[in-house]
């Protein structure tokens, strides 16, 4: 067995925690393949940025409909039911906490609940998209993640040290290695992989993990 | 997914005592005359909601409606820009005796204070009103040499919601003018409930012509042959 | 001849002043009397309150369809080019300076440029509606107004005594005996009518009428 | 009342040096190509306008729209949330060597206050980018117990828009997604120049469609074949 999640399973596990008819906004990149694992029975509603809910998957090649296209710029489909405006009702509905739970990507994530996944510095070209809205407002706000760097560092943290995309706003973190809440400023520990240690765990994690009496396994299958 | 209540009384479960209730429409147009007798009826049964605090454009209108509402005492206050009509003496009366709340809020002010709760935007500056009596108490500012209030955001436990089409999932679209504030209020409520003249599957709404999308709307109920305050008013209907 | 226009001929007069394709709010009752006399090759569009641009006069008696009112809540009709919208997209085009003129009527304007028109006083029940957002906005906000009260006292004063409705935003006053402009805190006399001496007016103005060289004559035809 | 003009050139006649112009679209979705083309068209005949702050979601994409704004060296500034693209070139050289500004705006926040400019709201309140480096120097206030951050409307001397029908009088519908930042812009400037995919007359929209009716529209062009951004790009058009 593997020592870690893969994306697709680590988007899996989160997929598994939205219910149906929820409505949901799916950051651009790896959190997008959480739509692909909704669970049997279960249908939420997926909302974009750039004014669309309920959009589908992407059409075959060389069917793209460039006006109908998602807030990464790719193509996607309509299902029955979906609705297209503005782009200042779709951030209303973002901010005025219309949204069950917004997935985002991130950098660093801090115990606190402030989130670091705009820019990693002052180097190059500075550019924010929706992140800063998207943190506010959705009633659940989770990050999906490797629990660590490339180079091993801990993404989860005291505090962070990339600039920030909003203050105190993720509940839940699903990493590569456990399932995280943020409570009370502090990070709750729910579930781990079986094969893993709590103290191995608690070593590649920048703050303290509190310890409830239940911890689940994290389990997923083999998905892609 | 599906939103569709099988009857008014269902539609209408939940609103409590002390709730901040928004109502959909402009006068009649709009006006969601089903869902506010069933709330009446529940009222008359049980004794409960009462104590509300109802926003609309208006206080009601001879003896449906609001106005209704007014009289079998279910409202503490009124949240409106203008409190008459072509018979407005439900309100008149408590008013006049003290025995409701109002607040007067301009109309403008109103759509746009109910858009920014829905909107998630706490506060606002407007020019409406300032310097007059209806902005005394209220913070202001100035930007560009020019002074402004400051008013702050209107949400709803509930709306009461008037459509034309709603799909199951709880698109909407309206009826002309009948559109007004709903969809604002729509989007201002925690618990948005909506009479529709016809309920019709998903997909058969086109999507560039969803006014209001599902996400704001939490109950549908189909109300085929929906009163008109004008013709109730014609033939002297009392509900309360 | 009269010795003052009718309410119908201050109508008329200002009317004479809306461009073609001007885009035009009209106070409830008195103001709506405008539409009726656009001058022949022009069309202005009508904004309501409640949400409809390029509406036209009043169905047939039994023919009026109730979700199609106006800010008065009278039946109206459409005509062809007309658009809905909702109230809050209704008060940005108010607000936002996109309609070109707004007629209101009026118990009292100041030479500064206060109205005074929703109370008459802490009597009775408040009901202010649209004006307070009306006079705010729109590039001209004119009044139609007799030029005195019912007892002979002036409506045009040098300070409003009823509570306001909004600060310094009329700039032209249509009155029953005169056109006045409001500029730089002052009535400016534009037109009176041709019966009547300056000192006359003036005697029923409460605020100093300032005389440029030119000075037209009122006249409007006999309209109902 | 006909606010159809002949041709793209008449379209985007008076936009002068150092206007602020906002530019329709979510990266190809709703972009005006062929206006921008045509004002770059009047820039290489005239050398007008130029300096030139252009408010946009993105910073352009290769080299045709607005990327060959920057390119052809019109565009002294940049208002927008995401100036990155599949091909960002255009506008990163130009960053890179300080021969470009860039206000950088939360995608929310840059909505917002263009509806804000459209709307006569000169100020209002957000959640968005509370604590970090983007609200620096900006006034905050605590409503209700939560931070916020106090933002400013933002108008424009012109819009360039692409909308689907426009009738005469200048009523607009959208196409799908193209939707997007279009209705706001056309709202929040002086002059508002629409390319239309065809124009009818007035009454041929239902008035229940109307996404901008034409109180916000100035001119209208009709484009019946406009080139889609993700089309040029693919056939390496190069337009400055």
């Amino acid at each position: 067995m593997s020592t870690k999640l893969s994306n697709a399973q680590i988007a899996w596990r989160a997929a598994q925690d939205i219910a149906d008819g929820a409505y949901v906004n799916l950051g651009i990149g790896f959190p997008e393949m959480v739509a692909k694992f909704q669970p049997p029975g279960r249908q939420a509603i997926f909302h974009t940025e750039n004014g669309v809910l309920n959009f589908g998957e992407a059409p075959p090649s060389g069917e793209e409909d460039w006006d109908l296209i998602n807030a990464g710029k790719k193509a996607i489909t309509l299902k029955p039911g979906a609705a297209f405006f503005h782009h200042a009702d779709s951030f209303g509905m973002v901010r005025g906490g219309h949204l069950d739970v917004a997935i985002l990507g991130t950098y660093e994530v801090a115990e606190n609940g402030d989130l670091a996944n705009w820019s990693t510095g002052p180097k190059g070209v500075p550019a924010v998209g929706g992140a800063m809205d998207l943190v506010h407002g959705a009633k659940r706000v989770a990050v999906v993640t490797d629990h660590v760097t490339k180079d091993g560092k801990p993404k989860l943290v005291k505090r962070c040290t990339l600039p920030l995309t909003g203050v105190g706003c993720v509940t839940r973190v699903y990493s590569s290695l456990a399932v995280i809440d943020i409570e009370d400023g502090r990070f709750v520990l729910r579930e781990k992989l079986a094969s893993m240690r709590v103290e191995e765990l608690q070593a590649v994690t920048g703050a303290e993990l509190v310890l409830p009496d239940v911890i689940g396994d994290l389990v997923a299958p083999e998905v892609s | 997914m599906d939103k569709t209540v099988p009857d008014l009384a269902a539609a209408v479960a939940g609103i409590e005592d002390g709730m901040v209730l928004m109502v959909g429409g402009f006068g009649g147009s709009g006006a969601p005359i089903e869902l506010i007798h069933a709330l009446i009826d529940r009222f008359k049964a049980t004794g409960s909601p009462k104590n509300l605090t109802v926003v609309n454009n208006n206080a009601g209108n001879g003896r449906i409606g609001i106005a209704a509402m007014i009289d079998a005492g279910m409202v503490a206050k009124m949240v409106c820009s203008f409190p008459r009509s072509a018979d407005p003496r439900a309100f008149t009366e408590k008013y006049l005796a003290g025995e409701i709340g109002l607040e007067l809020v301009p109309q403008g002010t109103l759509a746009e204070r109910i858009r920014a709760g829905g909107a998630g935007i706490p506060a606002f500056y407007t020019p409406a009103s300032f310097g007059t009596d209806v902005a005394k108490g209220k913070p202001v500012a100035e930007f560009d040499g020019k002074s402004y209030v400051q008013e702050r955001w209107l949400k709803a436990d509930a709306a009461l919601i008037k459509a034309e089409l709603a799909d199951t999932m709880g698109n909407l679209t309206y009826r002309k003018a009948a559109r007004n504030f709903s969809p604002l209020m729509a989007a201002a409520a925690k618990l948005t409930i909506v009479q529709a003249t016809k309920i019709v599957a998903p997909g058969e709404i086109d999507p560039e012509q969803v006014v209001t999308p599902g996400i704001f709307v939490n109950r549908v109920v189909e109300v085929a042959n929906a009163s008109q305050e004008e013709a109730l008013m014609r033939d002297g209907v009392a509900y309360a």
